[in-house]
């Protein structure tokens, strides 16, 4: 299996502060990935500063064997990399139906495949998202993500706020993605549910990589330090 | 405000009074006039900085404290030295060229027109509150362009400066101090009151008014609060802007003159105690300095200003800033 | 309008009367009624869009009703002001985080001090000389473990800590009644025991209406639920009896096996030993996992 | 007063509201929909008056001068956009009241010195010249106004248009909300952005150009622009294009009707010359006394979503 | 004779709109002077506001102390600075501007105008439609000060009925509704006061809606630096001025043709002020020291300079005493210009001179 995304030494900056020191991650063509760690230790940033939204000046980070360190974010996501970001950053003044097709691209992904994984979207297309529940509001980030038909999808907290029947959903999206080949990075509250559909798993420690492995590695005595379990 | 910020307040009103009595003593009235100028200009933008810095209320429209406090002072002084009444019935009502009765009477009328504008515009936000009270100051403006009463377009004279017990306001030095003693009344409040509780409730209701409600504080009453504080400083920086000119005219009602206050306020730093001081010296020195090596020096300045604005973001005292935190 | 019998029970702070809110054709809360007792813990459960969180910003004042009455402490307040109902007592929790972004922590609970004991015009004195203030500040922080952030601005926090400073902000108040819109939302497994247990203790302070999507909270936190789908209450009662509600399973908790929390794996409640053993059992199958470590 | 005349005053209340809409297009594309507090939109304005009526001053042709008013207009668009703005979408909007304050005064002196201080030339090209008669009710009327009527309407269409329905507009809209968002999800907003602040300049660069014919070409004619255009965009409610133009036309017709009744009005108690001095002085406050009233009742204009 | 060197301080617009009037003053003033070494100038720009106008003015007394002031353009900044310089001791020569309170009860005798009282203009269109046999004006004027001086000024003299009265807004670009309403009435003509902007406006717009109507107005709007922006609209239209290019004496041939020679343009009305006021200036300053005031406010009382307006004379108010013409302009090649038609005033001085006690 041929690596997609690879991550090393990686360091990042809020400003002044640096919040990253020396992170690293893999994520292997087709595989499923979760980032995992305690809170403020660093796997948003982490993320934003895949997809360029933080400084990051130091390390190295490649797509493909693509340098990703220079690329601005639009050239990021061109680059195949879909985001669904902590905190529902939806359009507030966009209708439903237009933050989905804003940055659409061509593939498998498209609005009629979207509505049907989230019908409730398609209820409240015309809807300004601003008004959506918090739950719409992350169904409706997750559709626009999809949308962009991107080989690696990103998910941050993405089924924070949303009902026990909606998440089973997503969850089985997920592993239909994986099934399709899609590759995935994650971030999620859901150990359990992490750790079955994982193939690797990452956890970060105030800023660094402390710890990899396959989930079923990861033993009683490393969740109880680097997760507080 | 920002831990340092006295500090530089200070060292700046220094600088202001110092280069005030080097004037003086090199015989230079003009600089001692420029110098009452900052100093009257900076109180309105010390004014306009608790609505705009701290309170967030982009006010457009703080020309019109400026006029109005500007015009009491014109039309008392006028009224007084021409020995007309300003009123005969029901009650006689006189001019007057005292001070320290034109400043109070300047504050009433100033705090009066900026509750009514106020409440009334605290009910939009953001660029609609920019817009609103710029509607507000125009209806001023075109009311004093076209009303006879006391000049019109023309302005209204007043050959000479009201008159401050124990000093000879005509002289240069003497109304600088009291300018720049009001100055300093008017830093020294704001910084006491951006720092006082009101003060915590005022920013923070101006980045989150929502939360703020839900704490239990209403976030209106906390702007309005502020924004009637802020017209009043300004209104009395512009009483003393017509006693420096000895006239008042439409002109300070404009749309110019709340964009000017506005520029030095942001020029200098937004929510900074020194902002407007530093602004308004910047702007002033600027325009002398370029207007007298070029005929096009009004292009000159608005190169200047953009180099400022794309490198000092946080206004002018944020690179004295980093400075002081690097040296 | 209010009637003696019902306001007799002084048990009863928050009470609310068939409140209905419409937005043009969506109805997001039809002839919703609720009552929030002293000492309990009330959760109100459904699924997304079913109009929770509008019903809780009914009660706390950000949106008007279209027709109803909310009782807080036996005096009606519908018709209050935001503001004056969170003096009235209410405090309030959001979905999405509302702190004030440019004040570190320890200043967003002063503040919230100082809107509880109602001092805000006063413009001379120095908030960081009030001591009284501030050791009360600090005293809530302690309480959500936050304290040794104090002095982070609330924008730089991570999105976990921000929950747990938003509802110290609700502590702060020292309310009647808390009303916490999934508070749980974004604390990660670690500290999501802790928050339970925080929660847990809220309402011996004051009752709780806490609307959550996670359900081992929610059922080891709740005395009381109500289930609302398509702005309509369709049950409540206890969790025992909520559970085992067809209507509730198939409208929200979906094919979850009697036990089987989706909220979190690793860390539950009681109620899913037979999972926690599931994965202590594959972690030590990998005992020797450490040398994987990327150090 | 004749009832054509009353119709007649209406007529040139709609078009002076449709002839403001012209002037506030460019401006309802760069502050309502990108969101950018842009105060040098006047001297855009003037830009493309000036290169109008110097090009046709040069060449003979109207046409020919208008063309080059939406070239020049675009260009210095696009330039202070790269150059300067492009900086600052991440600051603070005061940040961008600062440097297009700075650009307004760079503008106005660098006009007068590309072109002198003396107002220039610009006259209607001949096809327009002269009045058309309307048969309803007899009235004559300017063809060149109705032109501009004709060209504010096309203008409006076509902004409406590309703001709602085109992909474009969504991610224009989406920038405004949430720059880095969209950018994260793979679009070009820098570049898109300079796109459409161009565009905008070029269409303040046409109204120059259009209105320059039958008003003056001076250095400094920006700036009422720029106020009444900002007054039309907040009473129309910001971001909305049918809002702009309907609060264009409220106003239009409220200044215009204003000015033509309050004199005829304050004459029931007053001399003549009082009563016209009083009823302007009441008309030249009006459209504000509108404003405030209107943002009053509506805090978020007529067509604005609330905040 | 004067053994010290005068010094001048002009306080003009330089910047932004009006500016092209300051311009035009000091050109004229300083093609006066010449290379005079006993003229010491000195030059800021106003920026057309009254507020720096005054400062500039302070410094030019207190700093600079300059013993004659003069280039101010526009009345409001008259207001500010003129009544403060001349209680303080400083000569002020007006080149523009001559608001009434400064002709009448505020005149001072260290104030003389060069130009015209603000009303003589207008008057002498008054008289003008009078001679030229008109009944029935429709006037308009922008609602200010200097504005509603405007009409009575034509009122003062001229004997018809008026077919409407309008004030405009201060700074209105667009006349549709005024014109809407002069079509409608029976008025035989038009008089109109529109400074700067606003008269270019209206004169394009009235050329556009084909009314075929006699229109006056004073010299503002018609003069050298405006008729190439109104263009062709402007032919034939008679206007008031106490000036032409046309004036046929030597002083004025000479200014026109060194003006030219000098500048690349035609010469302006404001330009002859301006060259009149510093001709002024040499005048007295050949009779007297300029540190002997009343010397020197005698030798300007004179008047004794050769004028481009011909015979000029200071009244008691020290407002010029004057011949006003009528102009009509015409087209000449391929520039427009105004060409003298008749005379509408003879020796015209100011209504409000009874009032000056000095
Ligand atoms: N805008 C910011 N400026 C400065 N510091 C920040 C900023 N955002 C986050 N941080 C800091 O960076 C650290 C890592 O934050 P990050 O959001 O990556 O954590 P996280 O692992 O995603 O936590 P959570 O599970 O709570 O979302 C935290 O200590 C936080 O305080
Ligand atoms: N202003 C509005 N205009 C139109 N519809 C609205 C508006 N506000 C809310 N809604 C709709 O009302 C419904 C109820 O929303 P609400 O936020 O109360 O849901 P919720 O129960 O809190 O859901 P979640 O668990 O996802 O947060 C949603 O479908 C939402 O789209
Ligand atoms: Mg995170
Ligand atoms: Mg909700």
């Amino acid at each position: 299996m041929t690596c997609l995304l690879d991550i090393r030494e990686l360091q990042a900056w809020y400003g002044h502060t640096q919040v990253l020191y020396r992170v690293e991650l893999q994520v292997d063509e087709g595989q499923v990935v979760s980032l995992m760690g305690r809170n403020g230790m660093g796997k948003s940033t982490t993320i934003n500063a895949i997809c360029a939204l933080v400084d990051r000046r130091l390390g190295h980070m490649e797509l493909q064997g693509r340098s990703l360190m220079d690329l601005p974010s639009h050239r990021v996501a061109q680059a195949g990399i879909g985001l669904v970001p902590e905190g529902r950053r939806v359009f507030p003044n966009l209708s439903v139906r237009e933050n989905l097709v804003a940055a659409a691209r061509k593939g498998a992904w498209d609005l009629a495949r979207i509505y049907r994984l989230f019908p409730r979207l398609q209820e409240r297309r015309k809807q300004s998202a601003s008004t959506l529940s918090g739950g719409e509001q992350q169904m409706l980030v997750i559709g626009r993500a999809l949308m962009i038909n991107p080989r690696l999808l990103i998910l941050d907290e993405a089924t924070e706020g949303l009902a026990p029947i909606i998440r089973q959903e997503i969850w089985a999206a997920i592993r239909q993605l994986k099934a399709d080949g899609m590759s995935i990075l994650l971030v999620d509250k859901t150990l359990r549910e992490l750790l079955s559909v994982a193939d690797h798993c990452y956890i970060l420690e105030k800023g660094a990589t402390i710890w990899s492995g396959r989930p079923e590695q990861l033993d009683r005595n490393i969740a109880d330090t680097y997760l507080g379990v | 405000m920002n831990g340092r910020d006295p500090f530089i307040a200070f060292i700046c009103l220094l600088l202001l009074a110092s280069v005030a009595l080097l004037a003086l003593w090199l015989d230079e009235p003009y600089i001692i006039t420029l110098a009452t100028k900052v100093s009257i200009l900076a109180m309105a933008g010390v004014g306009l900085n608790l609505a705009l810095g701290h309170g967030g209320l982009v006010s457009f429209g703080h020309a019109a404290f400026f006029g109005i406090g500007g015009y009491v002072a014109g039309i008392l002084a006028s009224h007084a030295l021409n020995y007309e009444p300003i009123m005969q019935s029901p009650w006689l009502i006189e001019g007057t060229t005292r001070m320290l009765i034109i400043w109070p009477i300047a504050a009433l009328v100033c705090a009066a027109f900026a509750w009514l504008i106020g409440a009334l515009s605290l009910r939009t936000s953001g660029v609609y509150f920019i817009m609103i009270t710029l509607a507000f100051a125009q209806m001023i403006y075109y009311f004093a362009i076209s009303w006879p009463g006391y000049g019109g377009e023309d302005g209204l004279s007043v050959y000479l400066r009201s008159t401050f017990p124990g000093m000879n306001t005509m002289n240069g030095i003497h109304f600088f101090a009291i300018c720049f003693v009001w100055l300093m009344l008017a830093m020294g409040l704001c910084s006491r009151l951006v720092q006082s509780r009101f003060g915590l409730a005022l920013q923070a209701a101006r980045q989150n008014p929502v939360r703020v409600s839900t704490l239990g504080i209403s976030p209106y009453k906390v702007q309005l609060t502020a924004f009637v504080m802020s017209g009043v400083i300004t209104g009395i920086a512009g009483a003393l802007y017509t006693d420096l000119n000895r006239f008042v005219s439409p002109s300070v009602l404009g749309w110019h003159t709340s964009g000017e206050i506005m520029v030095f306020v942001i020029l200098g730093g937004v929510a900074r105690l020194a902002g407007p001081l530093i602004g308004a010296a910047v702007f002033i020195i600027l325009e002398q300095t370029l207007g007298s090596w070029s005929e096009n020096w009004q292009f000159w300045l608005g190169a200047v200003l953009i180099v400022m604005v794309l490198h000092a973001r946080g206004g002018i005292i944020s690179l004295l800033d980093r400075r002081a935190s690097r040296g | 309008m209010v009637e003696a019998n019902d306001s007799a029970d002084d048990d009863v702070l928050i009470d609310v009367r068939s409140l209905c809110k419409r937005f043009g054709t969506v109805v997001a809360c039809e002839d919703v009624s609720l009552q929030l007792r002293r000492g309990e813990i009330h959760a109100l459960i459904g699924p997304n869009g079913a109009g929770k969180s509008t019903l809780i910003r009914q009660i706390s004042g950000q949106l008007r009703q279209d027709s109803g009455q909310i009782l807080l402490a036996g005096k009606d307040v519908s018709k209050l002001s935001m503001t004056e109902r969170a003096r009235a007592g209410l405090a309030q929790s959001f979905q999405v985080s509302m702190v004030i972004p440019e004040f570190d922590v320890l200043q967003n609970v002063m503040l919230a001090v100082q809107g509880k004991s109602g001092s805000t015009f006063r413009f001379f004195a120095k908030v960081s000389q009030q001591e009284p203030l501030l050791d009360k500040a600090r005293d809530f922080l302690a309480q959500v473990d936050l304290l040794d952030r104090s002095s982070i601005m609330a924008a730089e926090l991570s999105h976990g800590e921000r929950r747990k400073l938003e509802l110290c902000m609700a502590l702060a108040m020292e309310p009647k009644a808390f009303i916490l819109d999934e508070p749980m939302a974004g604390v990660g497994a670690a500290e999501s025991r802790a928050m339970t247990r925080l929660l847990a203790s809220l309402k011996l302070k004051a009752p709780v209406l806490l609307v959550e999507h996670d359900m081992d909270a929610v059922f080891a936190l709740a005395d009381r639920l109500s289930v609302l789908v398509y702005g309509r209450i369709i049950a409540s009662g206890t969790v025992a009896q909520i559970r085992q509600n067809p209507d509730v399973r198939e409208a929200y908790m979906g094919d979850l096996e009697d036990g089987d929390a989706c909220a979190s794996g690793l860390e539950d409640s009681d109620a899913s030993m037979s999972d926690q053993r599931d994965i202590d059992a594959s972690m030590s199958d990998s005992n020797d996992s450490d040398d994987e470590t990327r150090a | 007063m004749s009832a054509s005349l009353f119709i007649e005053q209406l007529l040139n209340g709609l078009q002076f509201g449709v002839m403001l809409f012209l002037m506030s297009a460019g401006l309802t594309l760069v502050f309502g929909v990108m969101g950018l507090i842009n105060l040098a939109h006047g001297s855009l304005y003037m830009v493309g008056a000036f290169v109008a009526a110097a090009v046709a001053g040069w060449s003979g042709s109207f046409w020919l001068g208008l063309a080059a008013s939406l070239a020049a207009a675009a260009l210095a668009g696009a330039l202070v956009e790269m150059v300067v703005l492009r900086r600052l979408y991440r600051r603070d909007h005061l940040d961008q009241v600062l440097a297009t304050f700075a650009l307004i005064l760079m503008f106005s002196e660098g006009t007068r010195w590309l072109f002198g201080a003396f107002p220039l030339y610009l006259d209607v090209p001949d096809v327009l010249a002269g009045s058309v008669h309307l048969p309803v009710l007899d009235i004559v009327y300017s063809r060149y106004r109705l032109a501009i009527i004709l060209c504010g309407f096309v203008v409006a269409a076509g902004l409406y248009l590309l703001i709602a329905r085109t992909r474009l507009g969504i991610r224009i809209r989406a920038g405004q909300s949430d720059r880095q968002m969209i950018g994260a999800l793979g679009v070009d907003i820098s570049t898109l952005y300079t796109l459409v602040f161009a565009l905008g300049a070029a269409l303040a660069g046409l109204a120059g150009a259009l209105v320059g014919a039958i008003q003056s070409v001076e250095v400094g004619m920006g700036e009422p622009v720029l106020i009444l255009a900002f007054v039309v965009i907040v009473i129309g409610g910001i971001g909305s294009i049918k809002g702009a133009l309907i609060g264009a036309i409220i106003v239009g017709l409220t200044d215009t009707m204003g000015r033509f009744m309050l004199p005829v009005f304050f004459r029931q108690f007053m001399d003549n010359a009082a009563a016209s001095s009083v009823g302007s002085a009441l008309a030249s406050m009006l459209i504000y006394i509108l404003m405030a009233a209107i943002l009053i009742i509506r805090p978020s204009g007529l067509f604005g979503k609330p905040a | 004779a004067a053994a010290d060197p005068v010094k001048v301080g002009m306080i003009t617009t330089l910047s932004g709109g009006g500016s092209s009037l300051g311009i035009d003053v000091r050109d004229g003033f300083l093609l006066a002077i010449g290379e005079n070494p006993d003229v010491e100038l000195i030059i800021e720009d106003d920026q057309r506001k009254p507020d720096v106008a005054v400062q500039i003015a302070d410094k030019m007394i207190q700093s600079e102390k300059v013993d004659v002031l003069t280039g101010i353009i526009f009345s409001n900044l008259a207001m500010a600075v003129i009544p403060a310089a001349v209680n303080q001791g400083r000569f002020y020569l007006s080149p523009n501007a001559g608001p009434s309170a400064l002709a009448g009860k505020g005149c001072h005798e260290n104030y003389f105008n060069v130009a015209w009282q603000n009303d003589n203009l207008h008057e002498a269109a008054g008289s003008y439609a009078n001679s030229a046999g008109l009944q029935n004006s429709f006037i308009l004027a922008p609602n200010y000060p200097a504005g509603k001086d405007a009409l009575t000024g034509y009122k003062r003299f001229y004997e018809g009925e008026l077919a409407g009265e309008l004030y405009t807004k201060l700074g209105q670009t667009d006349y549709a509704a005024e014109i809407a309403q002069i079509r409608a009435s029976d008025a035989d003509s038009v008089f109109f006061f529109l400074p700067g902007g606003m008269g270019i406006s209206f004169m394009k717009q009235w050329d556009q809606s084909e009314i075929d109507l006699p229109v006056i107005g004073p010299a503002f709007s018609f003069d050298q630096g405006i008729l190439g922006a109104v263009g062709d609209a402007a032919l034939g239209v008679k206007n008031t001025s106490q000036w032409s290019k046309d004036l046929d004496n030597e002083a004025n041939k000479t200014f026109v043709a060194e003006f030219e020679a000098s500048y690349g343009r035609l010469p302006s009305l404001y330009a002859s002020q301006g060259y009149d006021t510093g001709k002024l200036l040499l005048s007295a300053m050949g009779k007297a020291d300029v540190k002997d005031m009343d010397a020197f406010r005698s030798a300007l009382e004179e008047a004794d300079f050769a004028s481009t307006r011909g015979d000029f004379a200071f009244d008691n108010s020290h407002h010029p005493i004057q011949d006003i013409y009528v102009r009509e302009v015409v087209s000449e090649g391929d520039v427009l210009t105004n060409r003298i038609v008749s005379t509408a005033l003879e020796q015209h001085s100011n209504v409000y001179a009874d009032e000056c006690k000095m």
